[in-house]
């Protein structure tokens, strides 16, 4: 029904393949270690003076614009802690919604409110999830937003009610599954620990603490793409490069595989949205 | 229009610390649309800041610049709560200017 | 027509936030893969249907970390017989092309033109050359792959078969099965077979 | 990149103006009136050209000028790079990228009163050295560093 921002992959490709065949870094004398350390340097020293904070502008202002067909701002929308309530929010999300009877996560419920408070069609409100040059999302624009609001704040997934923990469960599963030509699952990259694909951390999202570090610093603003990237764009482009088809925006099994992800993360502290390459 | 820039002004001693971020593509004119189409140069040529009415800061810029630019500087003879003004204009003549206030 | 669908159900409750189970989009599937696959669509090369898993997948997913030894040497056993070796006989190609393939991660990605050759992607797991520091660590370093083992025609064997299915040998290996699941051709694997074993690869320098 | 320079020219109001900017330093500082751009030193390939493009004779390397920034950029598309100058009177300091199409990235005037440092971020297509170049009390000095470019994980 939807369809997917050509343009919006097309800078992906791009922000991955924009170093390819250009830089076979030199050194013989350059130790792994030294390399990851400069790296190091490399991600402070893109700390200071983070892009999002363009989004998180730009998102405060569509949140409390009046909008679509019912001409209506989204200060009425409870995404979590109550109606009109942001600060927080992000902390304790995907959760279970009384009124929809739904586990939802930041961008589900954002889409939700879309819908209900301000009257755009369901097809409207989820059809330009992930930004490009050409095509600004306001999605992103307003989770970054809404997590900035959070930011400092730990992690408190509750996860008791029956539909949680169906989620979880089948979050859970969606991990460990090993498909596609390749295959892969989340695991094949997330499920030992100190992995490095290329010179990229990739987290054990199995344990606590690195589960804690990845999924409290999304969504990030990449630097390869040049937009604040959402947790949904997060997994859509982790199963793209799984060589899978594609994950649906808001999906229930996306909603269901953060659960299982936010759920892991517990406890730590949310520094969202972050800067990554 | 071109979205608003997130300024920051500090004083840090007897300086003040200027830290600004812009919304703009910066398009190098090399890359191509998924049609195979070059996507032409677009990118802020020339930055100003002043304060007090004088010029603190001058750039020129190139493509090379990266996306949503960062820039910081310093200047000596700015006080808490008086104002320092940025303005940007691009390639394709769009200008932006913003202001923030001295902490 | 899902959007109609939504508009009309959106019309009748739009004034109460709390309605029970108004927006089912779609009604919950009760068991996990019947989730999994409704969120998912198909795009460009990659449709639905890579979601379902062969035997090995379906093991290896079952028992992601400890694996009884009867099910490790049955997919072991399953997949050594899938090894095809290529009927020229020939397994060594151009080491210089290997690199390429090596350095290449594209492929197989509903981003990726299905026209364009895959690429292996080793350095994005392996440490190959001493030239290239940007290499991953989720495989085992193969710098001197060759110079340790020699070039000789069972290494030769068993270099060309652990490329084309590297659960031959290692049940559940990260490894993708890059012959048996067509993402390089035997060409191909052959020249990764050099770039390993060659005594003039940056490989074994 | 011709049909951008051509784009460029049309849109930066032609070459004269340029030249005469770059006559007057990189330009004149406090010109608020300013909209040059000056497009000759945009287009050189190298730290010779971009002094002669500036309407400088050459550039003595110097060791009061600093390049702080990673030895290695995670990503070439963002690289942070900042130049501090300690020679005096420092008029204006640019920052170029050896191997880039177009090797000049930014060109800052620094006004009396103006520290001599600025702090930005530059895009990279490849390993290159970087150079700080400083105008000062009317003469060119620069300094060099390599910043490596690594390549990324995912499919590319």
């Amino acid at each position: 029904m939807q369809k997917l921002p050509q343009v919006a992959l097309v800078a992906v490709a791009i922000g991955c393949g924009l170093l390819a065949g250009a830089s076979t870094a030199q050194s013989n004398n350059q130790s792994g270690d030294a390399t990851i350390k400069e790296i190091e340097k490399y991600r402070q020293a893109l700390g200071d003076g983070n892009p999002a904070e363009l989004w998180e502008a730009r998102g405060e202002d569509l949140w409390k614009k009046k909008r679509g067909p019912k001409n209506a701002s989204l200060e009425q929308c409870d995404i979590g802690v109550g109606v009109g309530k942001v600060k927080g929010a992000y902390a304790v999300l995907p959760k279970y919604f009384e009124d929809t009877d739904k586990v939802e996560d930041l961008e589900s419920r954002l889409v939700t409110c879309m819908v209900m408070l301000q009257g755009f069609s369901y097809a409207d409100a989820k059809k330009n999830p992930f930004g490009s040059p050409e095509r600004k999302a306001d999605m992103e624009a307003l989770v970054a937003y809404v997590t900035a609001e959070s930011r400092g704040m730990k992690m408190n997934v509750a996860g008791n009610h029956p539909k949680e923990k169906e989620a979880y469960e089948i979050g859970k599963k969606m991990f460990f599954h090993r498909g596609g030509p390749h295959d892969f699952g989340c695991v094949t990259c997330h499920g030992a620990d100190n992995q490095r694909i290329r010179l990229q951390d990739l987290p054990n999202l199995t344990k606590k603490e690195p589960a804690q570090r990845a999924y409290t610093s999304w969504p990030a603003y990449r630097v390869s793409q040049g937009e604040v990237r959402s947790f949904q764009w997060r997994l859509f482009d982790c199963f793209r490069q799984q060589r899978f088809p594609e994950l649906d925006f808001t999906s229930q099994g996306s909603v269901a595989l953060t659960m299982y992800l936010a759920k892991n993360a517990n406890g730590g502290v949310l520094s969202a949205p972050s800067i990554k390459r | 229009m071109a979205d608003p820039m997130k300024i920051r002004a500090n004083m840090m001693g007897d300086k003040v610390v200027v830290k600004v971020l812009m919304a703009h593509e910066m398009e190098t004119g090399q890359r191509k649309d998924s049609a195979g189409k070059t996507i032409p140069a677009w990118f802020i040529q020339n930055v100003t800041a002043t304060h007090n009415g004088k010029t603190v800061l001058s750039a020129q810029w190139g493509p090379a610049v990266s996306k949503n630019p960062f820039l910081e500087f310093r200047f000596s003879g700015g006080k808490a709560g008086e104002k320092v003004i940025v303005t940007w204009t691009d390639n394709k003549g769009d200008k932006r200017t913003d202001e923030a206030t001295i902490a | 027509m899902k959007k109609l669908h939504f508009a009309t159900l959106f019309a009748g409750i739009s004034v109460a936030l709390i309605a029970p189970g108004a927006i089912a989009q779609k009604a919950a599937p009760s068991n996990a893969d019947a989730v999994m696959k409704a969120s998912f669509k198909d795009r460009g090369q990659a449709k639905v249907d890579r979601l379902d898993q062969d035997e090995t997948q379906r093991l290896c997913s079952q028992y992601p970390e400890k694996r009884p030894k009867d099910v490790a040497n049955k997919i072991e056993k399953l997949n050594l017989a899938l090894v095809k070796y290529p009927s020229d006989g020939k397994l060594l190609g151009d080491w210089k092309e290997g690199e390429k393939i090596a350095q290449s991660g594209v492929g197989k990605q509903f981003s990726d033109n299905p026209a364009n050759p895959s690429g292996g992607n080793c350095y994005a797991c392996h440490q190959l050359s001493k030239e290239e520091i940007s290499f991953g660590n989720i495989g085992p370093s193969l710098y001197n792959f060759g110079k340790l083992r020699g070039n000789t025609e069972a290494i030769q064997k068993y270099t060309y078969g652990k490329i084309y299915n590297a659960q031959a040998y290692s049940a559940c290996s990260n490894m993708p099965r890059f012959g048996h699941n067509s993402i390089l051709t035997a060409e191909q694997i052959k020249h990764v077979t050099a770039l390993l074993l060659d005594p003039n690869s940056p490989v074994n320098k | 990149m011709k049909q951008s320079r051509r784009d460029l020219l049309a849109a930066s109001g032609g070459v004269t103006v340029m030249a005469l900017a770059a006559s007057a330093g990189l330009f004149k500082s406090g010109d608020l009136h300013a909209q040059e751009w000056n497009k000759s030193a945009f287009d050189t390939k190298n730290l010779q050209d971009t002094v002669k493009a500036f309407g400088g004779s050459g550039a003595a390397e110097s060791k009061d000028i600093a390049i702080t920034s990673p030895d290695i950029a995670e990503n070439g598309a963002v690289v942070p790079v900042s130049v501090t100058s300690k020679l005096g009177k420092t008029e204006s300091i640019a920052i170029l990228v050896e191997k880039n199409p177009n090797a000049l990235s930014a060109a800052f005037d620094i006004p009396g009163g103006t520290e001599p440092f600025v702090s930005t971020r530059v895009k990279m297509g490849q390993t290159s050295n970087v150079h700080a170049l400083v105008k000062a009390d009317g003469k060119y000095f620069y300094a060099t560093k390599e910043i490596k470019v690594t390549l990324g994980g995912c499919g590319g």
